[in-house]
């Protein structure tokens, strides 16, 4: 069975890849494209899914040589637990929208072709699969490039509008940036792995084995962290990521963010604790500082934010965040020799990153069913879609309770065993990181929070409530293959929330392979019921109790009180004696956002305005009609972005006065030129 | 005797040229010609693969791994852009843009500058080869102001002025040269034969040839388009006829690079330095910067990818100067990749320019929907441009940034800030060409879609497959280049 | 037998909890009112309002969906899994390793989570106002009850309830700075959590200043009984958190029903007092502007940080 | 020193001056008569190499040095300049005390340059590469600071004549084909210049090259 996985995942991408060639023929067969091409990326995904629970249950690393690339340097391909997790998250969100698609897509029909959808989407994909199995520097900058400019042209699908070509280029932008710094840190790698003599430096391989000087190393993963981050969206380089998601159709977006950014992650797991292998101190720390401030910034960011796909957008940047900090506390931990603690937050880490695949996957999902049942993105233009989305909205809150860290479902499970990591650093052998490294989790905490209240405001003003505009007024419920993608999505969710100890027994090897210890086992002395990371004195927890406690009181309350006698009146709205109450008397969204937007506001470049509305002969004192307006900016593109650009131009300005247009200007060059080469060169 | 039937092809189709003049089948017998030298070097490809280097006509030529590759694809290059200019001049000439005297001479000088690129290619001797760049400058010039217009006079004038006294400071070079050698090989033209220079080369005066190669590396560098002797190149590539931009971008630039470069090693060799080598980083490292920010304001569709071609120019002389097996590797790679890519995006631009009747960017609008087929074709041949994977040019900036890494790592802030200004601003500019809603009044063309997809094609297997002729020759030629 | 034991002092707590609630909400109702001087109706009086309002009809408004009727049972039965976790009577609970003390907090944020969509749902004003501001004061507390809770778990290196105050109960009366802290920070989050006086009023209705009360507005019947009976059984357990971490001295550490009356009896007792002081808070102080409430809970993150601080710097 | 070779430095003396000349003629046709006047030099300079080191090749350089610089090209400029009728005066860019000025700090450069080279040297003309070097750089002065596009024509002839003598003076000419193809290329090059000056004047209505500064970057001021 020598590379039977890895050619299951091969199988997968070339299934994926083939389909590419395939689908311009049916250019004319709009429909038969939808029905057919995306139940084929699901069985896609569902092979790779197979082979990725499978590498990491096995422990094993598998590799494989294809005889294509540079000279002398293959394409190498490996599957090991590392890989083979983070394939299980992308083939398992994959595989639910995939089969969202269908229904999904088929709502362009008639309205926009969908066959450069149909091609993208699986070169996307294939991009993502091929990021985890490539094992040298080249394939991986390919695959990881694949990825990128697929999904640029994902989120250029309505290329109509203006704000989408701005979002997919700067999105752009950003990737390659970033995947120009992951090169130059593949460079300091390969050079001291093999030198430049030969190919055979770029090889993951030599790189494990080189031995970098402190100082180099430290530059390699600066690099590489700069490049990764870039692409998972850490402040301050997070700007694009609130652009280009919501740009694209809602299925991509749910994969960009669900599966994207986690590829991302990906790449920092495998320089620093793979290839790099010892991490330093103040790796982790750089680490964890970026991951808490781009936690917080994002999630208030996303609880200031009035469109649904926005929100969404930056409450990816906010998990990143805490995925990150899960990490930074495992290099922290791995610096300071404590394997089974490194365990521990990286385990957290990514269990994080699979859980929030699958709930920014189903949010994603959910928004994209509003966005096709209603037309807009905007949820002040929403509201009491809860009657008319009768499969959406429960499956949407489940996502809402899941990303808010609430118990018995997953995103509660990850953050427990982040904060249980956190609690774990006074055993640290550094005073001051022992003082400061609880704040950082009182920070996680107050994230976790506000987390919640975003996901209150973005359930209850997008679902409950009344209409606030026509365009929900004739919205429908979402088409069975949306509902069964989301539904996936949602059972995932409550599964890997109420059994973590049997996905943190899958996770043993993975753990062992990073941080040479699991936590597994330890767990595994009191019982699959039990979620004791340590020790059953240090703390526990139990999903299935908690879930069969809260339903059981539930269920009695719920069962005596019905047996008793007493009619329920239905009754219009109290109005207070006003008579007269309209649907936008309702709380909005922008005023729910208003507290944090008073408390936490300096954070953001806020711009309010009042205005009254047309005089029509009353006194300006009492005006019919007051317009209120405010805009929330991210301080990232006034302190960082706009300088930048700003600069660009400018200097690009200066250049451009080399080109006088004067021919004795130019020739005064060539004549400087020759004078100062002899003067200084000779 | 096969390097001389190439020369005498197309020397001869060019005279063919200038007598048929605008006829019906000037178009396909200059098609026929380029096609005939392409499949001329092949041969000579062939002979060089099984034999290795050799010289032919009493020393007088010689291929080795370095230049026969350029050779193929000069030959290739040009005979693609003959497919394309064939729908091209045909919709200028239909449009009145050129005349009677304009098609014959140009079909002519198509030739004649194919001609002296072959022959600077293979010459084995430094003053021929400054002779042929200087012939391919002259070719060209009048090609340029070819549509008579005050602009591509301009162009023309500033081109000729400026490379006529940049190759004019390359014959003092040349000079110079010879002075050294004189001494060590003795008089005569055995002096000036690269095959004999490279063999005495450590017993060349380090001093004279110092001063040579500052001689050289302006002289060269002005066709090169190094900055801050660029400056003819944007105006001339922007005036001229969409094809001779192609092959100029494409080809010429390459052509003087290997000039300087075959200079280089002859220097370095003498000095027992890389001090030429960190010359040419230098001016690659500055060609690359300017050229990229120049890239963020341009209006005009063909400069802006004039500028890129400085961009691309600067990137190979910067690797060439760099050394070392891979860099190098990385440059011989680079010089081929933008040359494929680049003419593809001169013929897809010129045929954008056809349809939108303009070369200004802002009324270039929704090429995709105008036409996929070009607009795709842009769309690829920016990214490919822009060194995104899997294309060939990704591939050669790998290598080159990889080893810029370990052995300037001090330069590695401004190169990457080239490589980032200059991919922001060409898919700044693609963006609001390709994509959105076209413009109402548009042209209709017939495009010549074959050279673009065969150009793109080959630069897109490049860069996920390399195949063992050329590995061999690279690597040979690295040797070579040590 | 033996073995049924800790089952059985499980089920007198959940009973405890369920039934003695209304009963620490009566007194605290009826404290205040002899501080203010008015005639109080009664301890028993909450227990007379639950019955009345189970036995009411319901009035519901027309677009309330299935989320504003599936609340207070979930808020009810959250709640009560809350107060079978915490040891109140005894250190030696069955469920008590079903959460920790992240988790516990956890349990109240379902509840949390659910009562805000539910002031959402029905689409006043009012509902979205308190919602909005209790989802902000949770999210200021947060920080506050995570840093008390810290500082707690510093001393017996663990997360769990039951082990925490095992640690404490075991060690002789003992005075640290550090639980100082904590202590008082917990009290000024337990004001902020319950919905006391001078975050919020839990017996006005006053549209400018009521945060928890908007949003069960429209709650009427057995609906409202259950949100009202969650809210005194919240009050309850955070008292009775209170009391067992910081000053767990009498709660039992074995599994014996024989400790179970007398435990009962001392946890009366020192909730009784607790409630005094919480009485006297709220009568000695004004309910604060809505704004200032982030500075009340900062002092209380302070005053945690501090205890933690204190901890590292003076205790080790 | 030999006499010839004291001809050969009197003659490198005068190709210098007329260098200076060429850069502070202010009319056209003066302008036209010293280039013409170096030709000469140049020419009777490269005779005398030939003669004195015995390579007959460079007789044929000589005289196509004679036939190019001397004849036909001076013609071919006077013609262009009467049938156009630029005979006006010339304006430099620059005044002409500066120029002079930058000049004689270019020949200095230039002897400092080639120091090393005469040390190394053994041919009797090799003190004359100073003078090629800077008649070569004062070629490419005069091209800088005039401007119009005829007299950039005859600064860029210079500089050819620059390097012309350089071919002779310090290696006793080059390879004789090498020598014919650089006079053929020069020649073609002529032809182009005069292709050039009428299409300028056709498109233009002036030589004045300010016309010519349209394809910039630089926009405004």
């Amino acid at each position: 069975m020598e590379g039977s996985l890895s050619s299951l995942v091969l199988t997968a991408i070339f299934i994926l890849i083939a389909s590419v060639a395939i689908v311009p023929l049916f250019h004319r067969r709009q429909h038969l494209i939808v029905s057919i091409i995306f139940p084929v990326f699901s069985a896609a995904s569902l092979f790779s899914l197979f082979a990725g629970i499978l590498a990491v249950a096995g422990g094993e690393a598998e590799t494989l040589i294809l005889p294509v690339g540079l000279p002398d340097l293959p394409f190498h391909l490996r599957l090991d637990p590392l890989s083979g997790f983070f394939i299980t998250v992308v083939s398992l969100l994959a595989f639910c929208v995939s089969i969202y698609s269908r229904g999904y897509i088929a709502g362009f029909i008639g309205k926009r072709s969908v066959t450069h959808l149909a091609i993208f989407y699986p070169l996307f994909l294939a991009g993502m699969l091929l990021v985890l199995v490539s094992d040298d520097a080249y394939f991986f900058l390919i695959s990881w490039e694949l990825m990128a400019a697929a999904s640029y042209f994902l989120v250029l699908y309505e290329d109509g509008v203006v704000e989408n070509r701005r979002a997919a280029y700067i999105y752009l932008v950003v990737a390659h940036i970033g995947a120009v710094a992951i090169l130059l840190a593949f460079g300091v790698m390969a050079g001291f792995a093999a030198g430049f003599d030969t190919f055979h430096g770029y090889t993951f391989d030599a790189m494990r084995g080189a031995s970098l000087p402190p100082a180099w190393a430290s530059t390699a993963f600066v690099l590489a962290f700069l490049g990764f981050g870039a692409k998972a969206g850490i402040v301050p380089l997070h700007v694009w990521l609130p652009e280009a998601h919501p740009a694209a159709p809602s299925n991509v977006s749910a994969l960009m963010s669900g599966a994207m950014l986690k590829t991302a992650i990906y790449g920092i797991v495998r320089f620093t604790f793979d290839i790099l292998h010892t991490p330093q101190l103040w790796w982790g720390e750089l680490v964890l500082a970026v991951g808490l401030a781009s936690a917080i910034l994002g999630v208030l960011a996303a609880l200031l934010e009035n469109d649904l796909k926005r929100l969404l957008a930056y409450s990816s940047v906010e998990n990143i965040g805490i995925i990150l900090v899960g990490l930074g506390l495992g290099m922290i931990f791995l610096s300071f020799h404590q394997p089974l603690m490194a365990a521990l937050a990286i385990t957290a880490a990514l269990y994080h990153t699979l859980n929030h695949a699958m709930f920014k996957g189903l949010l994603f999902m959910g928004a994209g069913a509003v966005l096709h049942a209603t037309g807009v993105r905007n949820m002040e233009k929403m509201g009491g879609l809860i009657h008319k989305m009768k499969w959406t909205a429960p499956l949407f809150l489940v996502g809402c309770l899941s990303i808010s860290a609430l118990p018995p479902f997953n995103g509660f499970v990850s953050e427990w065993l982040t904060f249980q990591a956190f609690l774990m650093s006074p055993s640290l052998p550094s005073q001051h990181l022992n003082l400061v490294i609880p704040l950082g989790a009182a920070l996680l905490a107050l994230v976790a929070a506000l987390s919640a209240s975003c996901f209150v405001k973005a359930f209850g003003v997008t679902f409950l409530g009344h209409c606030r505009s026509e365009a929900c007024a004739t919205a429908h419920d979402a088409t069975p293959s949306m509902r069964a993608g989301m539904m996936i999505a949602a059972t995932a969710c409550l599964l890997l929330g109420v059994f973590p100890t049997v996905v943190i027994a899958w996770m043993g090897n993975l753990s062992s392979q990073l941080a040479g210890e699991t936590i597994a086992r330890s767990a595994g002395e009191v019982g699959w019921l039990w979620l004791t990371p340590v020790s059953a004195q240090r703390a526990s927890y139990a999903a299935p109790m908690v879930l069969l406690g809260i339903a059981s009181v539930l269920l009695v309350v719920f069962l005596t009180l019905r047996s008793k006698k007493s009619a329920i009146h239905r009754v219009p709205l109290w109005d207070c004696g006003f008579e007269k109450i309209t649907s936008t008397m309702q709380y909005t969204s922008t005023a729910f956002s208003m507290p944090p937007r008073l408390i936490f506001g300096y954070l953001f470049h806020i711009k309010e305005r009042v205005r009254p509305g047309l005089p029509d002969g009353r006194p300006a004192e009492f005006p019919a009609k007051v317009n209120y307006s405010v805009r929330v900016r991210d301080r990232a593109w006034g302190w960082f972005y706009r300088p930048v650009a700003d600069l660009a131009f400018r200097l690009a300005k200066h250049t451009a006065r080399l080109q006088h247009g004067r021919i004795h200007i130019y020739l005064a060059y060539s004549f400087f030129t020759i004078l100062f080469l002899l003067l200084v060169a000779l | 005797m096969i390097i001389v039937a190439l020369f005498t092809v197309s020397l001869f189709s060019a005279v063919m040229l200038a007598i048929i003049g605008d006829r019906r089948l000037a178009a396909e017998i200059n098609i026929l010609a380029s096609f005939a030298t392409f499949v001329i070097s092949l041969f000579l490809a062939v002979d060089v693969y099984h034999s290795g280097g050799m010289t032919a006509a009493d020393n007088y030529f010689f291929v080795d791994a370095f230049n026969v590759y350029l050779v193929v694809l000069t030959t290739f290059v040009s005979t693609t852009t003959a497919v394309f200019s064939r729908n091209y001049m045909r919709f200028e000439r239909a449009h009145g843009k050129v005349g009677h005297k304009g098609m014959r001479f140009y079909h002519a000088m198509f030739q004649m500058f194919i001609f002296a690129m072959l022959l600077a290619l293979l010459t084995n001797n430094v003053g021929v080869l400054w002779i042929s760049m200087e012939l391919a400058t002259l070719s060209t010039v009048l090609l340029v102001s070819l549509y008579r217009t005050p602009s591509s006079v301009e162009a023309a004038w500033k081109y000729f002025i400026l490379c006529g006294v940049g190759i004019a400071l390359a014959l003092f070079g040349t000079i110079l040269l010879y002075f050294a050698s004189e001494k060590v090989v003795g008089e005569g033209t055995q002096g000036l034969l690269w095959t004999n220079l490279i063999l005495v080369s450590d017993r060349l005066e380090p001093t004279i040839l110092s001063l040579a190669f500052i001689f050289f590396v302006v002289g060269y560098g002005t066709k090169v388009g190094l900055v801050p002797l660029h400056n003819w190149l944007p105006d001339a590539h922007s005036e001229g006829p969409t094809p001779i931009s192609a092959v100029l971008s494409g080809l010429l630039l390459n052509i003087a690079l290997y000039a300087l470069v075959r200079c280089k090693v002859l220097v370095n060799k003498a000095m027992g330095s890389n001090w030429a080598g960190e010359i040419m980083m230098g001016f690659g490292i500055l060609s690359l910067i300017v050229a990229s920010f120049s890239l963020l304001r341009q209006k005009d569709v063909k400069r802006m990818f004039a500028y890129s071609s400085i961009e691309h120019m600067g990137i190979a002389t910067f690797a060439f100067g760099l050394g070392g097996p891979i860099a190098t590797f990385g440059g011989l790679l680079h010089m081929l990749v933008h040359s494929l890519t680049k003419s593809s995006i001169f013929f897809t631009v010129g045929h954008a320019a056809q349809i939108s009747g303009t070369q200004h960017i802002a009324n270039i609008k929704g090429l995709i929907k105008a036409n996929p087929l070009v607009g795709w074709g842009m769309v690829f041949g920016v990214i490919a441009i822009t060194g995104m994977p899997p294309f060939g040019v990704f591939a050669s900036e790998f290598l080159i940034l990889t080893a810029t890494m370990k052995y300037a790592p001090m330069l590695i802030p401004l190169f990457m800030l080239g490589i980032a200004v200059a991919f922001a601003a060409l898919f700044r500019k693609m963006q609001t060409m390709v994509f959105g809603d076209p413009p109402e009044v548009r042209q209709e063309i017939s495009a010549a879609h074959v050279p673009v997809f065969l150009h793109m094609a080959l630069v897109l297997v490049l860069g996920l497959y390399f195949p063992q002729f050329l590995q061999r020759w690279f690597l040979d030629a690295v040797e070579i280049l040590k | 037998m033996r073995e049924a034991f800790p089952l059985l002092i499980e089920a007198c707590q959940i009973a405890l909890v369920l039934f003695a609630a209304p009963l620490l909400a009566g007194w605290v109702r009826a404290l205040k009112c002899w501080t203010q001087g008015r005639t109080s109706p009664g301890v028993l009086q909450p227990y007379r309002n639950l019955i009345k309002l189970f036995s009411k009809d319901i009035v519901l408004a027309h677009n309330a969906s299935w989320v504003f009727r599936f609340t207070p049972y979930l808020l009810f039965g959250s709640v009560l899994m809350a107060g079978a976790i915490i040891p109140i009577i005894s250190v030696d609970l069955p469920l008590s390793a079903t959460a920790d003390i992240i988790a516990l907090v956890a349990l109240f944020a379902i509840g949390r989570f659910f009562i805000a969509l539910a002031g959402m749902d029905v689409g006043t004003a009012f509902g979205g106002m308190g919602s909005s501001r209790e989802m902000m004061i949770a999210s200021l507390a947060e920080p506050a009850v995570l840093m008390t809770t810290f500082t707690v778990s510093l001393f017996g290196h663990t997360t769990s309830l039951s082990e925490m105050v095992r640690f404490i109960g075991q060690q002789n009366f003992f005075l640290s700075p550090s639980m100082v802290f904590a202590a008082i920070a917990f009290v000024l989050t337990l004001l902020a959590e319950t919905g006391r006086v001078p975050v919020d009023n839990p017996v006005t209705h006053l549209e400018l200043t009521m945060i928890h009360e908007g949003m069960i507005l429209e709650y009427s019947g057995r609906y409202l009984a259950l949100v009202e009976w969650a809210g005194m059984m919240k009050l309850f357990i955070f008292t009775s958190l209170g009391v067992a971490l910081f000053v767990p001295w009498g709660i039992p550490q074995g599994d014996d029903l024989m400790d179970i009356p007398l435990a009962v009896l001392i946890m009366a007792g020192k909730l009784a007092l607790v409630a005094a002081g919480i009485v006297l808070a709220e009568t000695g102080l004004a309910k604060m502007r809505i704004f200032r409430v982030p500075e009340f809970l900062g002092t209380a993150f302070l005053i945690a940080t501090l205890g933690m601080l204190s901890h590292f710097i003076l205790e080790m | 020193m030999t006499f010839t070779a004291q001809i050969i430095n009197v003659l490198a003396a005068c190709i210098l001056l007329t260098s200076f000349g060429l850069l502070v003629q202010r009319r056209i046709y003066g302008l036209l008569r010293i280039f013409a006047w170096q030709g000469l030099f140049l020419s009777a300079s490269t005779a005398l190499v030939a003669y004195t080191a015995g390579m007959n090749h460079l007789y044929i350089s000589a005289a196509l040095t004679l036939t190019l610089k001397v004849v036909v090209l001076p013609y071919i400029l006077y013609v262009l300049v009467n049938r156009l009728n630029i005979y006006r005066d010339v304006e430099p860019l620059v005044n002409i005390p500066a120029t002079m000025l930058i000049g004689i700090v270019l020949v200095i450069f230039s002897y400092h340059l080639t120091a090393p080279i005469r040390e190394l040297s053994t041919l009797v003309t090799r003190t004359t590469l100073a003078v090629a070097l800077s008649t070569v750089l004062l070629g490419f002065l005069m091209m800088i600071t005039r401007k119009k596009a005829v007299t950039q024509i005859i600064g860029f002839l210079a500089l050819e004549n620059g390097l012309f003598f350089a071919a002779t003076s310090a290696t006793y000419g080059m390879p004789l084909v090498i020598e014919l193809g650089v006079a053929l290329d020069i020649l073609i090059a002529a032809f182009i210049f005069g292709i050039f000056i009428f299409q300028i004047r056709t498109t233009f209505d002036s030589l004045d090259l300010k016309e010519m500064e349209k394809l910039k970057e630089h926009e405004g001021a």
